[in-house]
């Protein structure tokens, strides 16, 4: 990658599941990344005034513990209002509570306003595939 | 050395009573509880809603019952779903309750809760005890014959209820596994100011049980610095008054290793209660544990299979509960139907196997016992170094100096300079030993173990391995053999 | 007593040709066998589909593959099958026949399977080798990258499609499980007559291998029976020509005695093979089978237990293959998605188990070692005394005077004196001994054992024990204690 | 009972699962009736004959290996035929193959005569309970 792009990592929420964030944390370093790892129980707000300080390139957050949709109920709107309009959101873990379907799930999320969404057990790889692929997309590498 | 202690100022039974008002103060339903009526209730109570006592009547009959974890937000639900696990042989009943409640969000969980009930879709992750205060829990207790244990959060209210469990011990695990930012020192006084409700009930006869999860191992690593925090906590609980107490040991996969740290936990816990003077502080049996790991969610077969390995060896060395999670542990907060299912499949393994008394010997038990025990040692002896004799000022220092580590840990206060990896047979191996105080020897075995995979795999291990075994017992596959088309 | 020996005059090749011609000529696809190309075939299969050579490169790696039963009529749907088992992990595939076949009425299994076929629902309880002919069976071995056994019929048509089993040997279960009237002196006859056919294809290089059942016990009994009908069906293959075989070893749920009855049934029968100068036809290992005991249908929780049981006693045990049931065993003929869910389970236990390499002891496997040794021996004593030395004639005397006897059998020439009931653990003894030439200090043991039970229950054991027994493992109660709350 | 019943027991067609027969007909004898026993493997036919020489009173059949109903096509009209028509007929075991509906296989069943069909693992009791209601309420007790 010529540029090297910015990006967030942590659990949203109260969530406490740290592992997976770290696991993606490193991962992103390693494929060239630059990782802002906020760890665990990162607030909405958090995120968003850490991704204007650093001008991020995405988001990539983890939530394990199934309350993501209250955590993230007008996120989207607050993101917007923070002009952070064209920055990638991808969210990935156990989003929900209880067995559930992931197109579900995805579309959910996608309503939320995040541009993918991984169901639980994403291999890192996958999204960091995707998350190249979408960069280019945009121009940013 | 002065002579091994547990800094301890016990305060005074005012200042606690001030405290836990203050803390009931802080949502409506506190006011449920009269602190004199609770204690009267309790007493009330049948041996079989008395966890320790169901414990001791498991053990002495050589029964065994899963300790699961159960919580869905709507009352009605909560007591349809510990019924179904009531029929499937369960008589140990913990109550996990949500994440808000266990941050203390009390209004957003009453919105939460309220949207449940009205639409019958739970939106939490558990059984918000606090809002639901005394009058829902006893409907809840009183609906089913079995011992009730909060989970995370409840308290008073959790025990006026008729829960016979309280967590007297300095708990690593929500400082450990839950907290970001927490110090051990901060935990230290926390544990000091809220603890003494176990000891005040005890001084009025109500004997509340607790079990130990120690630092849990958030992947597969040696259990030595669990044990050594198991050890850690049965002291801080036994000196706050607790007296039953139990240890959880998280199974890893190697039955070996799993069957000896079975062994291990509880009689060093009993050395140390007694040698600090706990000799009154009973331990009432010992309950392997699926958690930390986990089945992966779209494989119903290894699920089972997963649970039934973790209840045989439970059964094998004659345990009188385990931790068990449920088929769906991978894919969400389990259904009732599927914690009956599940949990019929580990009863069925109770009564055929357990039920047999078999006298098992595994040659690796031994090694593994001394291994793990001559680790655990020399923690300890080390933390008592550190804290002149004092076992909670020496685990104050112990934790910023890495002598207790533990990797994955979401607190930023943990060292994080050690990793665990498996060897050639599934074993958990230290790949980094950080600051810990392994005696030399013992490193070597680690190390000539690790190499035996390294020689089976054809490369060098690290951090990738572990990583990749932090999904390895889930998905069925601890290193061993390569694939058989291979 | 002359030297031991086996009766059998193995017929000649000409005469076996045209038997085999004969039977051929009873169906239609009879005419696609031409044996010499058969044997080019079978000479032409890689090492994955050869049974013997699977399961010796199981043995040699240390793995273990399920052994299931599989039968579907219609051929589409049986690749299938065939193919999801492939995935769970399973490299040794019987083909069950369905029971039309079995018993050679093609005329009934074509109009079935015409009407399976056009519908695609199955009116069938297997996969009808014969009327398939060669050509399709061979359809169906092609497509999968495994090692196919007929079960109970198929024979040259199986062989020329490239399954690579057959059996030569006096098989105990046709007589004492599937057939109403005939005799020893029957089983004899055809034994001889068919089985040269395993001789043949040895004597051109084709080794087909052969699982023994021995006398199947229906019902919670001592295996010593069992195991001695092992040996004279290890014999009487041996005198076939038959090169590689291997024991089911059926597995009645205490750990002990499953786990002493592994190690005694093949050495045993190596003993006994060499004593009659058959060094060279090998044992390929031991197959722990959940036959022919069985889960209930409605209870999927307790028929997982059940399979990772038996998976797990196999795996302890170090073999090389595992005779499992689905979790539908009870309710009916498994779909392809239980046999993947069954075996995945069992997959789990074997990578995760097994490759652990554990070198387990447990007290009481040598005792009951001992014992069920002692039992064998003194029954095939007794029968080459009947015999004067000649296991086939001393084996139909035998039978005549119950000095080999079960229970249950549909037989009506079969003595049916003898009767098995659990102990206080689960474990199989003799209630009654009926002509069982049993030493009498092991009967001694029997009653003793049978006392204790007795005890436990505060009531004499009779023919509804043995009755209640039947079910006692399926329901995953085999004696112990009483429920929790009495 | 004042009066001894006669009951036929056996597995039908080529059901060689006998076990269940022989715990069903020892129940039988042990709570009073007069039990011809055929064991495993009876043809419809035998049934018939059978039933007529020993003037029964009922045919307890069954069968495991899932062909019942390939055995029993036409068995209805040969017992109507041989003057059986007022013969009790029960039937348990697992009667078709694979997992089924026991509702559904007790219409099955019902249209091919048999006044009582029993799902896997009856207990023998529940059968002559049954058996004992029915004959007292044709006045044969
Ligand atoms: C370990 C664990 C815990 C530990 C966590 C320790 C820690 N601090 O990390 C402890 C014991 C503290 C815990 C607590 C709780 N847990 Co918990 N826990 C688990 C468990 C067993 C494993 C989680 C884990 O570590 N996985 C390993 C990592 C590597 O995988 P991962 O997080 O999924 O991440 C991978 C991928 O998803 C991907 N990924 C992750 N994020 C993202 C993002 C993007 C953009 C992409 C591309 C990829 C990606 O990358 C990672 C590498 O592959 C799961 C069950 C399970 N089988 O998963 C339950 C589970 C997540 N927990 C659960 C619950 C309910 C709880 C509790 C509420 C109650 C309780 N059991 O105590 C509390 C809640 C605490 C809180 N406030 O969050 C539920 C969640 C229910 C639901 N969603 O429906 C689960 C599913 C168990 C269950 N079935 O009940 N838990
Ligand atoms: C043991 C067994 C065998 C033995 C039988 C030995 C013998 N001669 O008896 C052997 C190995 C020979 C065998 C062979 C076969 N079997 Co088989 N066998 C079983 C097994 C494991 C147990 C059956 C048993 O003995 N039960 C114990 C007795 C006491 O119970 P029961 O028969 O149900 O009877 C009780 C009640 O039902 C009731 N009852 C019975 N009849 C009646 C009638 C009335 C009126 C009443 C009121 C009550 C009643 O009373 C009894 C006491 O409670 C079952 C699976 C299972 N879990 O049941 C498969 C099973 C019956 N077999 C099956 C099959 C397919 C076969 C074979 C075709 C293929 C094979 N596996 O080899 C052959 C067919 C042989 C033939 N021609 O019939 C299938 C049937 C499939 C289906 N129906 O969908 C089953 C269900 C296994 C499976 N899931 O595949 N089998």
């Amino acid at each position: 990658m010529k540029r090297v792009p910015t990006v967030i990592t942590g659990t949203v929420g109260m969530d406490a599941h740290v592992i997976g964030t770290k696991v993606l944390s490193r991962a992103l370093r390693d494929s060239g990344f630059k990782v802002v790892e906020l760890g665990m129980q990162v607030s909405p707000e958090e995120f968003i005034s850490v991704a204007q300080e650093t001008r991020a390139d995405a988001i990539l957050m983890t939530s394990l513990y199934g309350m993501a949709e209250l955590d993230l109920k007008d996120f989207n709107e607050k993101r917007l209002e923070a002009g952070l309009g064209d920055i990638l959101l991808y969210i990935g873990g156990n989003l929900v509570i209880g067995r559930s379907d992931p197109g579900e799930v995805e579309k959910k999320f996608k309503a939320l306003g995040f541009d993918r969404v991984y169901p639980p057990e994403t291999d890192t790889e996958a999204g960091i595939a995707d998350l190249k692929k979408d960069l280019k997309a945009r121009g940013k590498i | 050395m002065k002579k091994p202690r547990v800094l301890n100022k016990r305060i005074d039974d005012d200042l606690l009573m001030k405290k836990r008002r203050a803390e009931l103060d802080k949502w409506p339903t506190g006011k449920e509880v009269d602190f004199d009526e609770a204690v009267a209730y309790q007493k009330s109570l049948p041996d079989s809603k008395v966890w320790w006592k169901v414990m001791v009547k498991l053990q002495e009959e050589g029964r065994m019952s899963v300790f699961p974890r159960a919580g869905t937000p709507v009352l009605e639900q909560m007591i349809e779903l510990c019924q179904g696990l009531r029929e499937s042989g369960v008589v140990l009943i913990p109550v996990t309750t949500d994440s808000y409640t266990r941050l203390g969000q009390f209004e957003k969980v009453e919105a939460a809760l309220k949207e449940s009930t009205r639409t019958g879709k739970p939106l939490l992750n558990g059984f918000p005890i606090i809002n639901h205060g005394v009058k829902n829990t006893r409907k809840l207790i009183e609906s089913v014959d079995a011992a009730f244990s909060p989970r995370g959060a409840g308290g008073d209210i959790a025990i006026a209820a008729g829960m016979t469990t309280f967590e007297g011990c300095m708990p690593f695990i929500t400082w450990g596994s839950y907290a970001k930012r927490t110090t051990m020192r901060e935990l230290v006084a926390k544990w000091q100011e809220l603890s003494g409700t176990v000891g005040w009930y005890a001084d009025r006869g109500v004997i509340l049980c607790t079990d130990l999860h120690g630092w849990l191992p958030g992947a597969p690593f040696p259990l030595s610095v669990n044990i050594a925090t198991l050890v850690i906590e049965a002291l801080t609980a036994a000196a706050q008054g607790q007296k039953a107490l139990y240890p959880l040991v998280h199974c890893m996969g190697n039955m070996a290793q799993d069957m000896a740290w079975i062994r291990l936990a509880p009689r060093i816990i009993r050395e140390y209660l007694d040698m600090f003077g706990y000799k009154d502080c009973r331990i009432v049996g010992a309950c392997p544990a699926q958690t930390p790991l986990f089945p992966v969610a779209m494989d119903m077969g290894g699920a089972f299979a997963y649970l039934s390995y973790v209840a045989m060896v439970g059964a094998l060395a004659k345990t009188n509960a385990v931790d068990l999670r449920t088929i769906d542990e991978g894919a969400g907060v389990p259904t009732k139907e599927t914690h009956k299912v599940s949990y019929r499949a580990a009863k069925w393994i109770f009564d055929v196997v357990r039920e047999q008394k078999i006298e098992i010997q595994i040659k690796d038990i031994e090694i593994e016992e001394k291994i793990t025990e001559a680790e655990v040692r020399s923690i300890l002896d080390r933390i008592l170094d550190l804290g002149d004799g004092d076992i909670v000022d020496g685990t104050i220092k112990a934790v910023e100096a890495g002598v207790l580590d533990s990797p994955w840990s979401p607190n930023i206060n943990v060292k994080d300079k050690v990793l665990g990896v498996r060897d050639a047979r599934g074993a958990c191996r230290y790949l980094e030993f950080g600051n810990l105080p392994i005696p030399g020897h013992i490193k070597e075995f680690h190390r000539e173990k690790i190499a035996e995979r390294e020689k089976l795999e054809g490369k060098k291990a690290d951090y990738h391995t572990a990583v990749r075994d932090l999904w390895g017992l889930s998905r069925g596959k601890i290193v061993g053999l390569p694939p058989y088309d291979k």
